[in-house]
């Protein structure tokens, strides 16, 4: 009983994951492929405690979500902030006003 | 019966799964960064249900682990990239 | 121990259900604040559940006192980042959605 | 913000081992927990919970957090009964058919005193049921309600009541109102 439910839970991850990674590639907007990446590292470090590898679980969980992620934000933040040619730091209020934001006004 | 607390790890899967459509879809960045924060909450319930389901005490703490990083990644996104500067306006007091 | 164990189980039940309303809550609210409500509450009630579901099954006081940290820290940051996120809405003059 | 001048009387030191003593008695069990009954374990637990003190004593800010037990005894049971009553007007609201929101923001002036209470006060807002705090300004809060028709003004101050009985601020408030 256990084993097929833990197989279903497998297939239902990989299948996650993959869809992730997908998406994560595909992404035009880089603001979005950072935070699908920090949800892809949240769930590698699942399939990595399902392959029965805590250590790694655990490294994961700390290095992918919890040290790239911000790392890439401030990355992406930096980024943009000379991508606009500007060294000024209260500057870049909207910066996901030339992609995502379409319905709330700013 | 560690089958039960498989399932409802199993269960909860798909609640990750379909909050990823917030995060294609969203429309503020915010959204987007608060599903990241779902996922986190919804891992370590999934982490502390197989760590009862695969009898393994050790996925406790890659639970506790989880629940630290998830709000650090949230707390970097407010204060680096949503939020202008570092600089706060109406004197929330950060310490 | 056979009460203990399926009150555990009934927690666990119950916090499920929240997490799966919370995520319900996250699709359909119409805005950033009401679904940063669905967020905070849904999911910390949930992992309470769950948590007071796994402490009565465990029977140790070491994995309680566990358990019961990961909530803590969880309902900590959850809370702290919830704030967070909705005043820097406030703060980029995001107007909150209203009943037409 | 460091401050200095609670360090700079007489008997600095008195002082200093009365505050960080129940700091180091709070990591330490924490170790215990995280750790287990390993003894070997202390060899990285005793300097982690070093520094862990002087990191919490050097964080800490000017207002001395005393929480007073009492008050804990009645907040737990509060906090509980109300972050679950929460849970449930979320999940009613998000599962109903028809969506039955009625978004709307309301101010309150709070009388809790600058600092840790305040700050403990506004977080805790956002587990009462239909509130989040958006802002704070001052001693201005901004709350977004989920529902016009909750009774949000009264289940605030029974909040704030609250967090005041626990950190020990009783005494100056809502009767000079």
């Amino acid at each position: 009983m256990t084993y097929s439910i833990l197989t279903l839970f497998d297939i239902i991850l990989v299948a996650t994951l993959l869809w992730l990674g997908w998406r994560l590639l595909s992404s035009e907007d880089i603001f979005k492929a950072v935070v699908l990446f920090i949800s892809f590292g949240l769930l590698m470090a699942l399939a990595w405690v399902r392959m029965r590898a805590p250590d790694v679980a655990l490294a994961e969980a700390a290095l992918g979500a919890g040290l790239t992620g911000p790392l890439f934000l401030a990355a992406l933040r930096r980024m943009n902030r000379s991508h606009k040619g500007e060294r000024r730091l209260d500057i870049d209020e909207n910066r996901d006003g030339d992609h995502g934001k379409n319905s709330e006004p700013t | 019966m560690s089958w039960l607390h498989t399932l409802f790890a199993l269960i909860l899967l798909p609640a990750i799964a379909v909050g990823m459509i917030r995060i294609l879809r969203g429309p503020t960045a915010a959204d987007r960064m608060m599903t990241a924060q779902l996922f986190g909450t919804c891992g370590v319930a999934i982490l502390l249900l197989l760590s009862a389901g695969m009898l393994n005490p050790v996925l406790i703490d890659i639970a506790l682990v989880f629940a630290l990083l998830a709000a650090l990644a949230t707390l970097t996104f407010i204060r680096r990239t949503w939020q202008g500067s570092g600089k706060n306006k109406h004197g929330y007091p950060l310490s | 121990m056979d009460i203990l164990y399926h009150s555990g189980t009934l927690f666990i039940v119950i916090g499920v259900l929240f997490f799966l309303s919370g995520t319900v809550g996250l699709i359909r609210f119409p805005d950033i604040y009401t679904r940063l409500h669905a967020l905070t509450k849904a999911d910390n009630v949930g992992l309470g559940c769950v948590v007071c579901g796994l402490a009565l099954q465990s029977g140790s006081w070491v994995l309680t006192v566990k358990l019961l940290l990961i909530w803590l820290l969880v309902l900590i940051a959850s809370s702290a980042s919830c704030h967070l996120i909705a005043s820097s809405a406030m703060q980029k003059n995001i107007k909150p959605w209203t009943r037409p | 913000m460091p401050n200095d001048n609670c360090l700079s009387t007489s008997h600095t030191l008195a002082t200093l081992v009365r505050r960080s003593l129940p700091r180091f008695a709070i990591f330490s069990l924490l170790w215990y927990a995280l750790a287990g009954s390993d003894a070997l374990s202390w060899v990285i637990g005793v300097p982690a919970v070093l520094l862990a003190t002087s990191l919490s004593l050097s964080l800490a800010s000017s207002s001395r957090l005393n929480i007073r037990v009492a008050g804990l005894l009645h907040f737990i049971p509060f906090f509980l009964y109300q972050s679950f009553r929460g849970g449930i007007d979320v999940m009613h609201r998000a599962l109903s058919f028809r969506q039955c929101l009625d978004p709307g923001l309301v101010a309150y002036t709070t009388l809790l005193p600058e600092g840790s209470a305040r700050i403990f006060f506004v977080n805790t807002i956002s587990l009462l049921p239909g509130t989040l705090s958006a802002e704070l300004r001052g001693d201005q809060v901004t709350i977004h309600t989920l529902d016009q028709g909750l009774p949000v003004w009264a289940n605030i101050q029974r909040l704030e009541y609250h967090v005041a009985a626990l950190m020990g601020e009783t005494g100056e408030g809502r009767e000079n109102l």
